[in-house]
C-alpha cells in the first residue's frame, strides 16, 4: 500500500479519493463494494480519504471526488461546491449524478407543492427540483447507469491512474446487445430504448430479456426522431414510451417535446 | 475415435511459409527498446528506438515513407512513420506527437524502455523512380515527420537527384521540428524555405501560408511536368491547396505523392478502420499517388 | 469523575444515508439525547402518481441501493395483489431464493464492513484488511457468493432486470443453481467461524424494553408476505398495514416514523427473530443459542448476533430452495398480466424489517396512489427512545465523551439503518 | 465432385458418428410476437435438439470464426519489462451441422481478407481451418436475396452438402473426411430418379424468390450516385446502431481496445467488432471525424460491400441474405437502398 505506483517505469501518483453522495439510494457507492473479488486491488490502487457510507475516517482535499445522487435541496449545492472546490477531478457517479436520475420524476408535476402535500401532507419539507450535478459545478467526468457498472469504473479509475483519458463509448446499447446474440426485445414484442441509449453497460437489460429504461442516457448520434416511429410501428403508445424516455433524466428534453406535442396533435395512428 | 476430428494448428509453420503469409507474425512485436529521447518542441519527441535483437535488427529493412506500428502493453498501439534514414534498418527514429493515450503515455517514458514494434508496413515513396529528377518536398505541420526520412534518403545520394527544394510550414516558430538540422540540410545544395503562420519576437525567417512559397517557386519554373516529382505531407486542408496549385503548374497527377492518415488498428488490412472505400490505408497507402486520392470517396 | 458530556456526530458514518446523533449531559442530568434524519425526501410516492403499473417495481427498486431487491419484490407483490395475481410455485421459490441472498449479502456487508470495525477497533474495513485479512477474505467470500447469486437469479446484484410482475423475463441456468448449492454449503465454515469471531465480541450491555413486530411466519421463517405479530400480542392482515404503521411526521426528522401499542417499537432482525424463534432451522437456533440470543431479548445490539443468526438461517434454506428448483423441469418464467382497477398491498421481511407497499390503479392500470412504509422508519423513534435510555443510563458513569459517542453510534449502526431508503 | 443419396434416417447416425466433436447447429430460439419461429446456432447435444427445418437464424454463423469481441493478447508486466503471450483461443476442431449456401458462401468471403490475403488472420485462420461444415439446402426467405448476388448456391467452402429430397438426403461430397464419413452410414450413388428430383427440388427453390438486387454495373452506379439524395434519405432513418454489422455474415471491421489491469501487472488486447455505421468509426487523432453524418456512414457500408470490395476481390462481400435488412429496426433493406440509389421506386 505504500510502495510507489509504477506502471512500465513511469512513476504514477495514487490519487486521494473521496466518495460523496447527495439524494441517492447509494447503489452506486454500493457497487464499489460490491468488487469482492477485485476490491482489494482497487484499495490498493487509489487512497480513499472519504467514504462515510464504508469508514469513519475523513480527509479534506481529494484528487478525485466521486459524486452520487443528484441535487434536491439548497445545502446540498453548498455541500457540492465544497466538495468541488476540493477535488482535482470530479466525478458524477451514476445517473443521478449525470442526469438527475428516478429523482427528476417529480419534475414533471407543474405544481411542486402538490408533490410535498402528496407525501407529507401538511408537514413542512424543503425540497426543490431535482438537478444533475451539472446545474451548478464543473463535471469533469461522468460514469453513466443506473446503477454504475462496477467493471467500468474499475477501468475508468485505471485509465485515470495510468493517465489514460476515458472514453465512453458513443454507440448505441443495439451494439452491445447484439453482439451478446440476443434476439432484439421488439421482435419479441416488448419496447426498448437500446437504440438511442448510450452503450457500455453491456446491454445489462436486454442481456437479462428486460427492455432498456435509458439509464445510460442518450448515445451520440441518438436518432429519437425514428425511435418514435420504431415505438409506433411495433405499437407501443407515447405514454410507454414516456415512462421508459423520462425514467432517469437523460432524455428529459426529448421527454418534455413529446409531451409538448402530446398536447397540440391527437395520436398518430400506428402502422398495421 | 477415428471420428473424432484432427486439430489443424495455423501457427505450426508449414513447408514453404512466405514471411507475410506467415500467421504467426500476426500479433507478434519485434522487442525493442527506447534507447534516446530528444525533446523537439513542447509536444513532439524525437525517440531513437533499438531493436533489441542484433539479428532481428539487422534484418529488419524498410523504404522511406512506410510506417511501424508501436506498442505499449495496456497503453495502445498506433502507426508512425519511421522518420530515420533507411541505411539505419532497425535503429528507427521515430517522432512522435502526443495527442491520445499511447502518444501521451510515450511522452512520460523514461529512457531504456521497451516497446513492441511490428512491421515495416505499408507503401513508400518510389524514390528510384525520382532519380535524376527535380524533387519538392513539401510538409505542414507533423508532416514533416513522413518526409523526413526520404529528404535523408536523398541526401545521401544527393548527386543521383536533381534540384531539391524543401517547403515546411508550421503554425508558430515554436511548433518547428529538427530546427537543429536545417544547417546541415542546406549544406546539401537544397533549397530550405521555412515558414510559420503566427510569429514571435524571435522569428527571424518569413511568415505565411506555404502555399506562397510554393508559388513563388513555381515562378522559377515554366512547367513542372516533365522533370519533377512532389511529396507532400501535412493535415488535409493543406493537401487540397498545395495538390490543386501544383497541378495547375502542370504537375502530373501520378509524379505527386501524398501520406494519408487514418485511424489503424491493425496496419495489416484487417480492421478495416483506415479503410477508403475497399483501399486500405494500410496495405494500398499511406503513399499515394494524387491520382490514385482523387478516385478516392472521402480521401482527404 | 467527569459527569458532563457533549456529543455531536452530523452525518454518522458506516451507515447509510445521513443521521445526527447529539448528546447533551450536564452534570449527570441528560439535557438532550437525539437522533435527527436530515436525509434529503425523494418523494417515491408522488414519482409514481400517473405512471404505469410497470414502472412501479422498476423505479421504487431505486428506493435504496442496498436492499433494492427487496422494494422491488414488496412492489411486483403489491402490484400482483392489486390485480389479483397468485405467482407460480416457481416463481415464488426463486423470489425468495433471491431474497434470501439479498439478506445474506446485506447482513455480511452490514456485520463485517459496518458493524465489525467499531467492536475490533478501528475505523474501517480498511486497516483491517491488514490487521485480520482473513476477516475480511471471509466477509468478501459471503458476500460474493451472495452478490453472484443475485446475479444469476435477479439479473443484477443491485437494481435486479428480471423480476418483474407475473415472475421472471428469464430463468437462471440450472447448472448455475447447482454451483450457488455447493458455494452456499461451502459457506457454512464461514459462517461458523463469523459466529465464533462474533462471540469474542463485547456486546454492551444495554437494554430497554420494547414491542417487536415483525412478519408472523406459519409453518417457516417469515420473509415474503403474510400478517404481522407483534411482543404486545397485535396481530394484523397484510393489507390492514396502516393499522400497524400509524406514520406521523415529527420535527427533526424527514423521514417518517411509526407506532403500534407503544410510543415505538421495533422492526429488523432482532424482532422477526424474537417472534418466530421456533421457525428457525435448527442449526440456526443453536446458534442463536451458542451466542446468547433468547427470545424475547431486549438488548437492541444483538440485532447484530440476530442478523448472524439469519445468514445461517437463509443459507441452509437456501439450499432447500435450490433442491426443490432443480427437482422439477422449468415451467414458464412469467406469467400474462392483466391489469384492472384496484388496490394492493406488498409485505416483505428486508433485512432491517418489514417493508410494505401500497398502489391503488384505475382501470388502466396508472398509479393513483402509492404509498411505501419503510422499516427504519419504523425504527426511528425506538432509536431515538434507546439513545434516551442510553444517556440516561451513562449519565452518572463518568464515561468520556468518546466512549459515549461510540456507544451511541454503535447502537444506531446496530439498527444497520437505511436512512435514505426511510425518506425515499 | 461425388455424389451420394442416403435415407434420411441416416443422418441421426451420421450426427452420432461425429458427436465425439463439439457440434453446432441452427436450434430453436421461440417465436416471435407474430408466432414466427426464431432460430440460432448454438451448441447442439442431442439430435432432437437441431432444427433442420429452419428458416433463417437470426445471427449468423460469423462468431464462431470471428467472435463479436476476443481476447487477442495479454501482457505480464513487470518492474523490468513486460512480455506479450498470444493465445489463438482455437483448441479444437467444430462440427457445423446445417449450414446454408448463403452462409458458406459468406464464410468464403471472409476468407478472402482474413485468410488469403497478405497478412493472414491466424485468430481467424485457426478457427476456421478447423470447422467441418455439413451445409444443408433452404427455402427463400421474403427478405432472401441471394440469387442476385449469385450466393444461393454453394461450391467451395463446405465438407458435405446436403439436399433434402423428401424421404432421402442427397449429398456433395467435398472433402475426405466427408467421404470417410459417409462410409460408415448406409449410402448409396444417386439414381436417375434420384438425380431428376434433385434438379426438380432446386429449380422449385428459385421459384420462390421475392426479394432481389439488380446488382448490373453496380460499382459504377453506386461510383456516379455518391451524391444522392437516397443517402440522405436513408441516413435520416439509420439509427447509427450496428445491428446491420452485428448480424451480417460478412462485415468484419473492427476495433482494438487495450486496457491495463487493476493490479498494475497485467494488461490486455481486445479486439471486437465494429460498424462503419458507428459515430466514431472515422474519428481520427485529434477528434477529427472523416464521416460524422449518419448518410454518409450509411453510404460507406454500401460502398465497402458493393463496389469497394468488387474492386478488390471481383465478388462483393455480401450474400443476400436479407439478415440486416429484417434486425434493423428503421427497416433499411440493401433491396430498397440499392433500388432508390438507382433512381427506382
Ligand atoms: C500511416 C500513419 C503514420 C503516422 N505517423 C505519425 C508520426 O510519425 N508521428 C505522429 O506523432 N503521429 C503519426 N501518426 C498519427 C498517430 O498514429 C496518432 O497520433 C496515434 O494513433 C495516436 O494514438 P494515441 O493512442 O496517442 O491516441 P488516441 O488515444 O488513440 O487518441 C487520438 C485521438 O483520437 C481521439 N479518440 C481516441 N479514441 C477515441 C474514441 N474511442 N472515441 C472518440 N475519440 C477518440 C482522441 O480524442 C484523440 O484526439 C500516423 C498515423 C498514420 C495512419
Ligand atoms: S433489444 Fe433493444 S438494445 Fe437489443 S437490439 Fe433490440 S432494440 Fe437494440
Ligand atoms: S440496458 Fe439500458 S437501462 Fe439497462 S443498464 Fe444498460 S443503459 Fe441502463
Ligand atoms: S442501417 Fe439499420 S441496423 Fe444498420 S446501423 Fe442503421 S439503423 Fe442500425
Amino acid at each position: 500500500m505504500d510502495e510507489q505506483l509504477s506502471y512500465l517505469g513511469v512513476p504514477l501518483i495514487r490519487p486521494r479519493v473521496g466518495f460523496f453522495e447527495l439524494s441517492s439510494c447509494e447503489g452506486c457507492q454500493l457497487q464499489l463494494l460490491n468488487n469482492e473479488a477485485t476490491l482489494l486491488d482497487f484499495l490498493n490502487l487509489v487512497e480513499i480519504v472519504n467514504f462515510r457510507e464504508g469508514m469513519s475516517e475523513r480527509g479534506d482535499t481529494y484528487d478525485i471526488a466521486f459524486v452520487e445522487g443528484s441535487v434536491t435541496r439548497k445545502d446540498e449545492i453548498a455541500r457540492l461546491t465544497e466538495i468541488r472546490k476540493n477535488a482535482k477531478i470530479l466525478v458524477a457517479l451514476g445517473s443521478c449524478a449525470c442526469f438527475g436520475g428516478v429523482n427528476q420524476l417529480k419534475n414533471r408535476f407543474r405544481d411542486p407543492d402538490w408533490v410535498k402535500k402528496e407525501v407529507y401532507g401538511d408537514f413542512p419539507i424543503e425540497t426543490m427540483e431535482a438537478h444533475p450535478l451539472a446545474d451548478f459545478v464543473q463535471v469533469d467526468l461522468s460514469i453513466f447507469g443506473c446503477p454504475i457498472k462496477k467493471e467500468e469504473v474499475e477501468r475508468i479509475v485505471t485509465d485515470l491512474v495510468v493517465g489514460k483519458t476515458v472514453h465512453h463509448p458513443e454507440y448505441p446499447v443495439c451494439m452491445e446487445c447484439k453482439a451478446n446474440e440476443n434476439i432484439c426485445l421488439f421482435e419479441l414484442g416488448e419496447p426498448c430504448l437500446g437504440p438511442v441509449t448510450r452503450a457500455g453497460c453491456d446491454a445489462w437489460c436486454t442481456s437479462n430479456r428486460r427492455g432498456c429504461w435509458g439509464c445510460r442516457g442518450p448515445a451520440e448520434a441518438a436518432n429519437l426522431k425514428q425511435l418514435e416511429e420504431i415505438m409506433h410501428t411495433y405499437g407501443f403508445d407515447r405514454e410507454t414510451i414516456l415512462d421508459r424516455l423520462e425514467c432517469f433524466g437523460g432524455f428529459a428534453s426529448f421527454a418534455d417535446t413529446i409531451r409538448a406535442q402530446a398536447k397540440k396533435s391527437p395520436a398518430r395512428r400506428k402502422k398495421s | 475415435m477415428q471420428n473424432k476430428l484432427t486439430f489443424l494448428d495455423v501457427l505450426d509453420p508449414g513447408p514453404g511459409t512466405h514471411r507475410k503469409q506467415d500467421p504467426g507474425s500476426f500479433e507478434y512485436t519485434l522487442p525493442a527498446e527506447i534507447t534516446s529521447i530528444y525533446p523537439l518542441t513542447a509536444s513532439e519527441k524525437l525517440y531513437q528506438i533499438q531493436i533489441i535483437d542484433p539479428d532481428q535488427r539487422n534484418r529488419f529493412s524498410f523504404r522511406p515513407g512506410q510506417f511501424v506500428m508501436l506498442e505499449l502493453p495496456g497503453i495502445g498501439e498506433a502507426p508512425f512513420s519511421i522518420s530515420s534514414s533507411p541505411v539505419r534498418r532497425g535503429d528507427l527514429e521515430l517522432c512522435i506527437r502526443a495527442v491520445g493515450n499511447l502518444t501521451n503515455f510515450l511522452a512520460r517514458i523514461e529512457r531504456g524502455a521497451r516497446v513492441g514494434i511490428s512491421g515495416p508496413f505499408g507503401t513508400s515513396f518510389p524514390l528510384k523512380k525520382m532519380q535524376g529528377q527535380d524533387i519538392l518536398l513539401i510538409g505542414g505541420g507533423l508532416g514533416i515527420v513522413p518526409l523526413r526520412s526520404p529528404l535523408l534518403s536523398v541526401l545521401e545520394n544527393r548527386s543521383r537527384y536533381g534540384r531539391v527544394d524543401i517547403m515546411y510550414g508550421a503554425k508558430s516558430p515554436a511548433e518547428l521540428l529538427f530546427t537543429y538540422q536545417y544547417e546541415e540540410w542546406r549544406r546539401f545544395d537544397i533549397n530550405l524555405g521555412i515558414t510559420v503562420d503566427r510569429t514571435d519576437k524571435s522569428w527571424q525567417g518569413r511568415t505565411g501560408l506555404i502555399t506562397e512559397l510554393l508559388q513563388e517557386r513555381i515562378y522559377q519554373t515554366t512547367s513542372l511536368r516533365n522533370n519533377t516529382y512532389a511529396i507532400v505531407c501535412g493535415p488535409p486542408v493543406m493537401f487540397h491547396f498545395v495538390c490543386k496549385m501544383l497541378t495547375e503548374a502542370g504537375l502530373p497527377m501520378q509524379k505527386m505523392f501524398v501520406s494519408l492518415e487514418r485511424r489503424m488498428h491493425c496496419g495489416r488490412g484487417k480492421c478495416c478502420r483506415c479503410n477508403i472505400g475497399s483501399t486500405y490505408t494500410c496495405l494500398d497507402g499511406p503513399v499515394f499517388d494524387y491520382w490514385s486520392v482523387m478516385n478516392l470517396k472521402e480521401a482527404i | 469523575m467527569k459527569l458532563s458530556c457533549e456529543v455531536n456526530v452530523h452525518h454518522l458514518t458506516r451507515v447509510e444515508g445521513h443521521g445526527n446523533i447529539s448528546i447533551s449531559i450536564k452534570n449527570g442530568v441528560v439535557k438532550k439525547a437525539q437522533w435527527q434524519v436530515v436525509e434529503t425526501p425523494r418523494f417515491f410516492e408522488a414519482m409514481l402518481v400517473g405512471k404505469h403499473w410497470e414502472n412501479a417495481p422498476y423505479i421504487c427498486g431505486r428506493i435504496c441501493g442496498i436492499c433494492s431487491i427487496g422494494h422491488t419484490l414488496a412492489s411486483i407483490r403489491a402490484v400482483e395483489n392489486a390485480f389479483g395475481i397468485t405467482p407460480s410455485a416457481q416463481t415464488a421459490n426463486l423470489r425468495l431464493l433471491l431474497k434470501h441472498m439479498e439478506t445474506l449479502q446485506s447482513h455480511i456487508l452490514h456485520l463485517y464492513f459496518l458493524a465489525a470495525p467499531d467492536f475490533l477497533g478501528a475505523g474501517s474495513v480498511l486497516p483491517l484488511a491488514k490487521s485480520h485479512p482473513e476477516v475480511v477474505q471471509r466477509a468478501l467470500r459471503l458476500k460474493l457468493l451472495a452478490n453472484d447469486a443475485c446475479d444469476i437469479i435477479g439479473g443484477r446484484r443491485l437494481h435486479p432486470t428480471r423480476t418483474v410482475v407475473g415472475g421472471f423475463t428469464m430463468l437462471p441456468e440450472k447448472g448455475e443453481l447447482e454451483k450457488i448449492r455447493q458455494r452456499l454449503l461451502a459457506s457454512v465454515p464461514d459462517l461458523l467461524a463469523s459466529a465464533e469471531l462474533f462471540k469474542t465480541f463485547a456486546i454492551p450491555d444495554f437494554s430497554r424494553e420494547t414491542e417487536f413486530v415483525s412478519l408472523k411466519g406459519d409453518t417457516s421463517y417469515p420473509f415474503i408476505g403474510g400478517g404481522l405479530v407483534s411482543t404486545d400480542g397485535v396481530l394484523k392482515k397484510e393489507r390492514d398495514y396502516r393499522a400497524m404503521t400509524n406514520e406521523y411526521c415529527a420535527e427533526g426528522f424527514t423521514s417518517k416514523l411509526s407506532k403500534l401499542s407503544r410510543a415505538s417499537f421495533a422492526v429488523g432482525a432482532l424482532a422477526r427473530l424474537n417472534n418466530n424463534f421456533t421457525l428457525l432451522h435448527a442449526t440456526a437456533r443453536e446458534i442463536s443459542k451458542f451466542l446468547g440470543l433468547l427470545p424475547v431479548n431486549h438488548n437492541p445490539y444483538m440485532a447484530n448476533v440476530a442478523q448472524l443468526v439469519e445468514c445461517v438461517q437463509v443459507t441452509l434454506d437456501s439450499v432447500r430452495l435450490i433442491d426443490t428448483l432443480l427437482g422439477a423441469p422449468w415451467q414458464e418464467p412469467r406469467q400474462p398480466v392483466q391489469a384492472k382497477k384496484g388496490e394492493g398491498v406488498g409485505a416483505v421481511e428486508v433485512p432491517r424489517g418489514i417493508l410494505y407497499h401500497y398502489y391503488k390503479f384505475d382501470s388502466r392500470g396508472k398509479v393513483i396512489k402509492a404509498d411505501c412504509v419503510i422499516p427504519t422508519s419504523q425504527n426511528h423513534a425506538n432509536i431515538l427512545r434507546d439513545i434516551e435510555a442510553l444517556a440516561s443510563q451513562y449519565a452518572r458513569t463518568g464515561k468520556k465523551d468518546r466512549e459515549i459517542e461510540l456507544l451511541a453510534e454503535m447502537l444506531v449502526r446496530a439498527y444497520d439503518p437505511c436512512i435514505s431508503c426511510s425518506v425515499h | 465432385m461425388i455424389f451420394k443419396v442416403f435415407k434420411k434416417q441416416e443422418l441421426a447416425r451420421l450426427h452420432a458418428l461425429l458427436a465425439v466433436n463439439i457440434i453446432v447447429g441452427p436450434v430453436s430460439k421461440g417465436n416471435d410476437r407474430n408466432g414466427k419461429p426464431l432460430y440460432d446456432f448454438d451448441v447442439v447435444y442431442d439430435f432432437s435438439d437441431l432444427a433442420l427445418d429452419y428458416t433463417q437464424t437470426v445471427h449468423s454463423p460469423k462468431r464462431f470464426v470471428l467472435p463479436y469481441q476476443e481476447t487477442l493478447s495479454t501482457f505480464a508486466v513487470s518492474r523490468d519489462g513486460w512480455e506479450k503471450h498470444v493465445d489463438l483461443n482455437v483448441y479444437r476442431p467444430l462440427v457445423f451441422f446445417g449450414m446454408h449456401a448463403c452462409d458458406i458462401n459468406a464464410l468464403n468471403k471472409l476468407d478472402l481478407v482474413l485468410a488469403q490475403s497478405t497478412y493472414p488472420n491466424p485468430y481467424y485462420m485457426g478457427k476456421r481451418k478447423n470447422l467441418f461444415i455439413i451445409g444443408l439446402d433452404c427455402n427463400p426467405e421474403p427478405q432472401c436475396f441471394c440469387r442476385s448476388m449469385g450466393t444461393d448456391s454453394a461450391i467451395h467452402g463446405f465438407d458435405l452438402f446436403l439436399t433434402d429430397l423428401g424421404g432421402k438426403y442427397f449429398a456433395e461430397i467435398l472433402s475426405a473426411t466427408s467421404f470417410d464419413l459417409l462410409s460408415q452410414i448406409t449410402c448409396q450413388d444417386p439414381s436417375a430418379k434420384d438425380l431428376a428430383r434433385y434438379k426438380h427440388v432446386t429449380s422449385e427453390k428459385s421459384k420462390h424468390y421475392t426479394a432481389s438486387v439488380d446488382t448490373s454495373d453496380l460499382t459504377k452506379i453506386l461510383d456516379l450516385e455518391f451524391e444522392s439524395a437516397a443517402w440522405d434519405y436513408w441516413g435520416k432513418k439509420c439509427l447509427s446502431c450496428g445491428t446491420c454489422a452485428n448480424v451480417c455474415p460478412t462485415c468484419y471491421c473492427y476495433g482494438v481496445a487495450e486496457q491495463v489491469d487493476l493490479d498494475l501487472q497485467h494488461a490486455g488486447k481486445t479486439r471486437s467488432l465494429h460498424s462503419c455505421n458507428l459515430i466514431d468509426f472515422a474519428k481520427v487523432a485529434g477528434g477529427h471525424n472523416f464521416r460524422p453524418q449518419s448518410a454518409s456512414r450509411l453510404k460507406y457500408r454500401y460502398y465497402h460491400k458493393h463496389r469497394g470490395f468488387v474492386e478488390a476481390f471481383e465478388e462483393s462481400l455480401c450474400v443476400g441474405c436479407g439478415r440486416c435488412g429484417a434486425a434493423c429496426l428503421a427497416d433499411i433493406t440493401p433491396p430498397e437502398v440499392i433500388a432508390s440509389v438507382r433512381g427506382k421506386e
